[in-house]
């Protein structure tokens, strides 16, 4: 006999499921830029598809990057994942030795103890390929089941998983969790009842079981145990029905986000189906609460990508939430899902003021724009930090570069302020504005002061001439010999800015810089790890003292080494740094700039 | 021999001097007008910028008036004369008071706020002085200012016969703001849901800690601030009154409804003082107040040896700069008398 | 609003008025505007008080609207100025007083100015002298005709026929008042009651029986300004400043308006007519509007003297329904006819502004 | 309606009382710190788009707290939200918040105001 009529929830249940995802699917695939879908264009013949399948293999299952992060929220995910991922593997070994079938209904491996009772095979015997499996798929139901007692554990001291808030559950959520929870060790007390009524046919653990509960209960008979089958199979089933609705369908989501991901689909700043697919994708692990400077320095904890993502989803999102945020992109960085949270929160402020006009109509009487070979730009904030400008003209000038600096009077804001707040559109008026004066110029180099202005240029402005932060530039004007310079080795530390390091890449060549004229130390947190220096544009509604508390953390990163100045790349750290830094912070222009020998006049020798 | 000093006035200045040049050993007389020490000091409540309990400055002050010093009260003088160094104080009642010095401790009056007749105090129902505003917190601290009325809108005007020429006082009261600022937050605490107004030229917050006062006024307190001295006043039928200013950080004109109009008087020269003065012939200010010999050097001496200059009479001054200034005139003095020195 | 304040800023503010023998001098506007007021004026004083009022027939403008405008220099003023003192000096007379507000501040400042700059005074008589040949002396007193009506305020009220009751309630009738700025505005002691709360209509409305109306523009320019009116473009600031007083007192419910100066009432009158024009916009019940007096039509009124022969015919906004109200005795047919019985023609009628009975 | 060649301008006075404040109470509900100004004016002087054109966020924000908020829309939209302003800023006024919260408050008080 190979059917009864309790394992209908489960296929009910799982036919719903699949229903439901493939229309999901297909909904994402319809909802999709042109040029998104055209990506995915023959993605079966595709060696991306073997790339993906091995990253699912590996995060999806493994939950390797969780488990760099918290080994215990790993294993946790691990066990669940992968354990069942084996159970079913193994399951569907197993039941082909009683059918000889390659393919079996899909309840058949599932419920194989209830249909096959093999008095052959002993609990320990593991030798035999039967035995093998036997004692395998009890093993794997352990391994599942350590991963239960960790996930009631986290329900109760979260903490040890990192998370500092337990999240708040949906109705649909609670069913999911409950049956979740059940299916195992419903499937558990189903095989030990039926193996103890039997007398064989169980595992080293579910006959053992079985038989204790067996002598303890002596009424109990194959009729309880099909009752623990019908659990069983009712756990699964509405697990099905209720995934979909629940945050377990990250689980189904991750594995289409990995594909998509690999086929170069991501989640930009407009809204798209990926945004969608990230957001569900989203397990909840609560990496990104730890790494929150909010969270750490001003303890604000209720606004991290978690629960950010979480309002989306259950569309509660609020304004001021999806403003206070950093967008510093240390939570992007150590996200396991790999979630876009820079993008996830700028789309979500787009959606928020996509109606709000902005005029620069009064722009239109501004001049044609001078010619050069290169364009210095220092940005908005370099204006406020003076010193940088200076040395970038001094650099200039002693290199002999022929350059023209556009904002010297007055400029235009880049635009990507803008962005920051959501305003995408509006932005491009600004960018079509600046742009005008860069090409207008028919320079072939563009050089910012500004990480800020930097990576708007490159990532928006499309740009058909090279673009480049003063570090990249100044690096190279070095290698070619056409800077002098004068070391003096003053120990000081290098701060990553968040839109240059994180943000755009930039970690080698600042680094380098500082190592040709002072003595970097080495600092805890840096490169994409640097903490953001607490002035970010993207974090929107945070007062003075919250700022102030950032500022002062990340300003710890660096304190407590040996060095004698605060280096770094934007004028905004700096300036948010200077606040309360005890050391001088500088620009590393400022620092090539004072390296740069003074020439004697009339002999022309160098001096210093 | 032990030397003698005569002080009038009995308010801050004079009451301080007092107490420091008894402690020094000096036989002090304190002559005081009216019934008991303490001048202005009595009428306030509470001190900006920390709002101690003025009481408990009066306290200190009274402290030092011991046996040492011979108290007359509801003295009023009649006239001074001066021999070989001596001075001789004649009361209106005939008695006679020597002294080997003399100090001026005679204070300021407040401003007359009829003056300034378009505001019309003690015309509309709804306008007082910031003086009357403290007699109300010392007398009633619980109560409500705003009994019946509906809406709670509070007015305060500062600058009220300083800075215009128009009363004839060109110079800066100085301490208006701060008290001003002070006594929105006094309002506010009595009357959590009252919208308070300051309207100012600048906000003079010039001493330690006034400017955190004035921060906190509008941080914590949701003091609002509008640039732009007051014009006139007009009463409304409701008895509120109707403020029109110049909101100057808009260049627009400005009318707005309040339902009490604070007016923060300034500082004036006392009659009694320029009677003094006239007396002992003593240097008058443009301002009307007594100059020292020296403003930077001898702030407590005049030109006229033996006769010594304490507290307000010199010009608008907090009570800390008054204790201050009280004390270095005890010390002037005292070397006057030991050294013959001015 | 505390009447015992008002009362000392009134007793501060007294000032001495002539009791008899008065140069007067007209106004160059009020003849045109509202012509029964001077008229009215001299006849109470000569006829119902038997004072002694002389007019020079050769005595000219003191020049103040020139001097207002920035077209007359201030040396021509005084000069002229000076010239009305002779004129005074010559007829034997010492107190001097002015039916316009205007040239009663233009007189004050001249005063004042010789006072202080003595040499300013000996520049007027030389010119004066050079010019005419002639001398003066200073007046002994020098005041507003209301000032002098107000000191006679109480001796009108004995002789008068009407009080300002309404007939029918017996309340008072509720009287906004309007001062010249250049009545006290420039010298406030040289007004009665000073610059801040004028005194010298309030005496005479208190006075006659009216209760006085404080409302918060009070002290409101009327909008006249000579350089606000005298230029076409500009008179829309002008009406600006009335509308804003019209809407400050409309919520008292004033049943008139009295003025002491020659622009007031004819800004205060004409522009409720030109205000309804434009923007269809009336002050009083039923849109009648605000009627608007002279202290001298007031007085007049007070005395039972003929509202016509006091010339309230040329009012824009009708003043029956007041007169109905205090219960002044008129004759409806009279109204546009003149002393001899011809018809002296009528306006159109406004669109908003009620101005005749069958309006209504 | 008649012309006579003249119009009666309407008052420039701030008229407080009829002003409507429910767009500055939404603002400082949301962003306290525009509160704690002291109008200085150093985030007009050295704001991006007040060097082309007469932007002046110090102005707007006390026009926005008298209630005067007739031009406040066409005001904000020339703002470039470079954040300059709150960088200057000595008392930690969050500035650039005060727009982004003045649109928001437009949009959600719009039907009223």
């Amino acid at each position: 006999m190979t059917f009864n009529l309790f394992v209908l929830p489960f296929i009910l249940g799982l036919i719903f499921l699949v229903v439901v995802l493939v229309k999901k699917n297909r909904q994402w695939i319809r909802l999709m830029s042109t040029d998104d879908r055209k990506k995915l264009k023959g993605w079966y013949r595709s060696p991306k598809i073997l790339l993906a399948l091995k990253e699912i293999f590996f995060e999806s299952l493994l939950h390797r990057k969780m488990f760099r992060r918290n080994p215990l929220l790993g294993y946790m995910h691990m066990s669940f994942a992968f354990g069942w991922f084996l159970l079913i593997l193994f399951g569907n070994m197993e039941s082909r030795i009683y059918s000889g079938l390659w393919v079996n209904p899909p309840y058949y491996p599932i419920f194989l103890k209830f249909f096959i009772h093999d008095k052959h095979v002993l609990p320990f015997e593991i030798f035999t390929v039967p035995g093998f499996f036997r004692f395998s798929m009890d093993l794997l139901l352990m391994f599942v089941l350590s991963g239960l007692v960790l996930a009631i554990i986290k329900r109760s001291r979260s903490k040890w998983f990192g998370l500092t808030k337990t999240t708040q559950h949906h109705f649909t959520d609670k069913v999911a969790i409950t049956c979740l929870w059940l299916i195992f060790p419903m499937r558990l007390l189903a095989e030990c009842m039926t193996a103890g009524a039997y007398g064989y046919g169980g595992g080293f653990i579910t006959q053992h079981v079985g038989n204790v509960l067996a002598f303890l209960w002596p009424l109990n008979d194959k009729s309880i145990a099909y009752g623990f089958w019908w659990f069983y199979s009712l756990s699964l089933g509405i697990f099905f029905v209720t995934l979909p609705y629940s945050r377990y369908m990250h689980i189904p989501t991750e594995v289409m986000l990995i594909i998509y991901r690999n086929f170069g689909i991501k989640a930009g700043k407009e809204q798209s189906p990926i945004h969608e697919i990230e957001i569900q994708s989203c397990p909840k692990c609560g990496v990104c609460i730890d790494i929150c400077q909010m969270n750490t320095a001003a303890g604000i904890n209720d606004i991290q990508a978690v629960y950010f993502l979480q309002s989306v989803r259950n569309q509660q999102v609020i304004d001021g939430l999806v403003n206070r945020c950093l967008v510093c992109g240390r939570c992007e960085e150590v996200c396991p899902v790999g979630i876009h949270t820079d993008n996830q929160r700028i789309s979500q402020r787009n959606s928020f003021v996509q109606l709000q006009k902005q005029d620069y109509s009064y722009l239109n009487h501004e001049a044609d724009p001078q010619k050069a070979e290169l364009i210095y730009f220092a940005g908005c904030m370099s204006h406020l930090t003076p010193a940088i400008p200076r040395a970038m003209t001094k650099i200039l000038d002693a290199a002999g570069v022929n350059y023209l600096f556009l904002d010297e009077d007055r400029s235009v804001c880049c635009g990507r302020p803008m962005m920051l707040a959501g305003k995408l559109k509006q932005a491009e008026e600004l960018i079509e504005r600046n742009k005008k004066s860069i090409t207008g110029s028919g320079a072939k180099t563009l050089v910012t002061s500004c990480p800020i202005c930097y990576r708007v240029f490159r990532e928006e402005y499309g740009l058909d001439i090279r673009v480049l932060h003063h570090t990249q530039y100044l690096l190279e004007l070095i290698k070619k010999g056409k800077l002098p310079l004068q070391t003096y080795f003053r120990k000081v530390a290098y701060h990553d800015p968040c839109d240059l390091g994180r943000g755009s890449g930039i970690l080698n060549e600042p680094r380098e810089l500082v190592r040709k004229i002072a003595d970097p130390v080495a600092v805890r947190d840096e490169a994409k790890d640097a903490p953001c220096c607490g002035g970010s544009l993207g974090l929107l509604n945070a007062d003075r003292h919250e700022r102030d508390l950032i500022t002062k953390e990340a300003l710890a990163n660096y304190l407590d080494k040996d060095a004698e100045l605060l280096v770094t790349a934007c004028p905004l750290c700096k300036k948010t740094f200077a606040k309360h830094s005890p050391l001088e912070v500088v620009d590393v222009a400022e620092l090539v700039a004072a390296a740069i020998p003074k020439v004697e006049k009339e002999t022309g020798e160098l001096v210093n | 021999m032990s030397k003698t000093a005569i002080i009038i006035g009995g308010g801050v200045a004079g009451m301080e001097t007092a107490g420091q040049l008894n402690r020094l050993g000096i036989e002090v007389v304190l002559i005081e007008k009216q019934a008991s020490l303490g001048g202005h000091l009595k009428n306030w409540d509470r001190l900006f910028p920390d709002r101690r309990e003025s009481q408990e400055v009066f306290d200190y002050l009274e402290k030092g008036m011991n046996d040492g010093i011979s108290l007359y009260l509801n003295a009023t003088i009649s006239d001074i004369r001066e021999a070989g160094g001596k001075f001789t104080v004649i009361l209106e009642d005939g008695r006679e008071l020597s002294s080997d010095a003399l100090v001026l401790a005679t204070g300021y009056d407040l401003f007359d706020a009829r003056k300034k007749e378009e505001y019309g105090f003690g015309i509309y129902d709804n306008v007082i002085t910031s003086a009357e505003l403290e007699e109300f917190f010392r007398n009633n601290k619980q109560k409500n200012l705003f009994e019946g009325v509906q809406s709670k809108r509070v007015g305060i005007v500062h600058c009220v016969g300083s800075r215009d020429e128009k009363v004839g006082n060109l110079y800066c009261s100085k301490l208006c703001c701060v008290t001003g600022v002070k006594q929105a937050i006094e309002i506010r605490e009595l009357m959590p849901d009252a919208e308070i107004f300051c309207f100012y030229m600048d906000l003079r917050m010039f001493d330690r800690h006034f400017e955190e006062m004035y921060y906190e006024a509008q941080e914590k307190w949701g003091i609002r601030f509008i640039r732009g001295r007051l014009s006139e006043a007009a009463e409304n039928p409701d008895h509120t009154i109707l403020v029109k200013v110049e909101d100057t950080l808009t260049g627009l004109p400005l009318k707005m409804k309040v339902d009490l109009l604070i007016l923060l008087v300034g500082f004036v020269p006392s009659p009694e003082t320029k009677r003094l003065a006239g007396m002992l012939g003593l240097k008058e200010g443009d301002d009307r107040f007594l100059c020292p010999s020296d403003e930077h050097l001898l702030p407590n001496s005049t030109d006229h040896p033996g006769v010594f200059l304490a507290g307000t009479l010199k010009g608008p001054a907090s009570i800390a700069a008054t204790i201050v200034d009280a004390r270095a005139a005890a010390l002037q003095v005292a070397e006057y008398l030991v050294n013959g020195e001015r | 609003m505390k009447i015992e304040g008002k009362k000392q800023i009134w007793n501060d503010y007294q000032k001495e008025i002539a009791e008899d023998h008065f140069f007067y001098v007209r106004s160059c506007i009020r003849q045109n505007f509202f012509p029964g007021s001077e008229k009215s004026f001299l006849r109470i004083m000569k006829e119902e008080l038997k004072k002694d009022v002389y007019e020079n027939p050769s005595h000219t403008t003191c020049s103040g609207i020139g001097y207002h405008t920035d077209i007359v220099p201030f040396e021509t003023s005084m000069t002229m100025v000076a010239r009305q003192f002779a004129l005074m000096t010559e007829a034997g007379y010492e107190n001097f007083t002015t039916s316009c507000i205007t040239s009663f501040g233009l007189y004050s400042e001249v005063l004042n100015t010789w006072e202080h700059e003595p040499e300013m005074e000996e520049k007027a008589r030389e010119f004066l002298y050079k010019a005419t040949g002639r001398e003066f002396k200073k007046p002994k007193n020098v005041s507003h005709a209301s000032d002098v009506i107000y000191r006679f305020r109480k001796e009108i009220a004995e002789k008068g026929k009407y009080r300002l009751v309404n007939k029918l309630t017996g309340e008072p009738i509720r009287v906004v008042e309007h001062i010249g700025c250049h009545y006290s505005k420039m010298f406030p002691s040289k007004g009665v009651g000073g610059a801040e709360y004028p005194y010298v209509l309030i005496g005479m409305i208190e006075d006659w029986g009216g209760e006085v109306i404080d409302y918060p523009e009070r002290r409101h320019c009327c909008g006249f300004g000579f350089r606000q009116y005298l230029v076409q473009a500009n008179r829309g600031f002008s009406v600006s400043c009335s509308k804003k007083k019209f809407d400050s007192m409309e919520p008292y419910q004033p049943e008139m308006i009295l003025t002491n100066c020659p622009g007031c009432p004819m800004f205060l009158d004409r522009w409720q007519y030109a205000i309804s024009e434009m923007e269809g916009k009336t002050y009083g019940p039923d849109g009648t509007g605000i009627p608007v007096l002279t202290y001298e039509e007031l007085a007049g009124l007070v005395l039972g003297h003929d509202p016509w022969d006091l010339g309230l015919q040329v009012h824009q906004v009708p003043v029956e329904p007041l007169l109905d109200k205090i219960g002044i005795s008129y004759d409806p047919e009279k109204k546009f006819k003149a002393a001899d019985g011809s018809d002296i023609g009528r306006p159109e009628a406004p669109v908003y502004l009620k101005f005749y009975p069958e309006q209504a | 309606m008649k012309s006579f060649g003249y119009t009666i301008t309407k008052d420039r006075q701030i008229d407080y009382d009829a002003n409507d404040r429910r767009l500055i109470e939404y603002v400082e509900g949301i962003e306290p710190s525009i509160r704690i100004c002291m109008e200085c004016g150093s985030c007009s002087a050295t704001c991006t788009a007040g060097h082309f054109t007469d932007f002046s966020i110090r102005r707007l924000h006390t026009l926005l707290q008298r209630g005067e908020t007739l031009h406040l829309r066409k005001e904000i939209e020339k703002c470039m939200l470079c954040g300059k302003c709150q960088l200057v800023c000595p008392r930690g006024v969050n500035l650039r918040n005060l727009i982004l919260i003045i649109h928001q408050a437009l949009d959600k008080l719009h039907h009223d105001l």
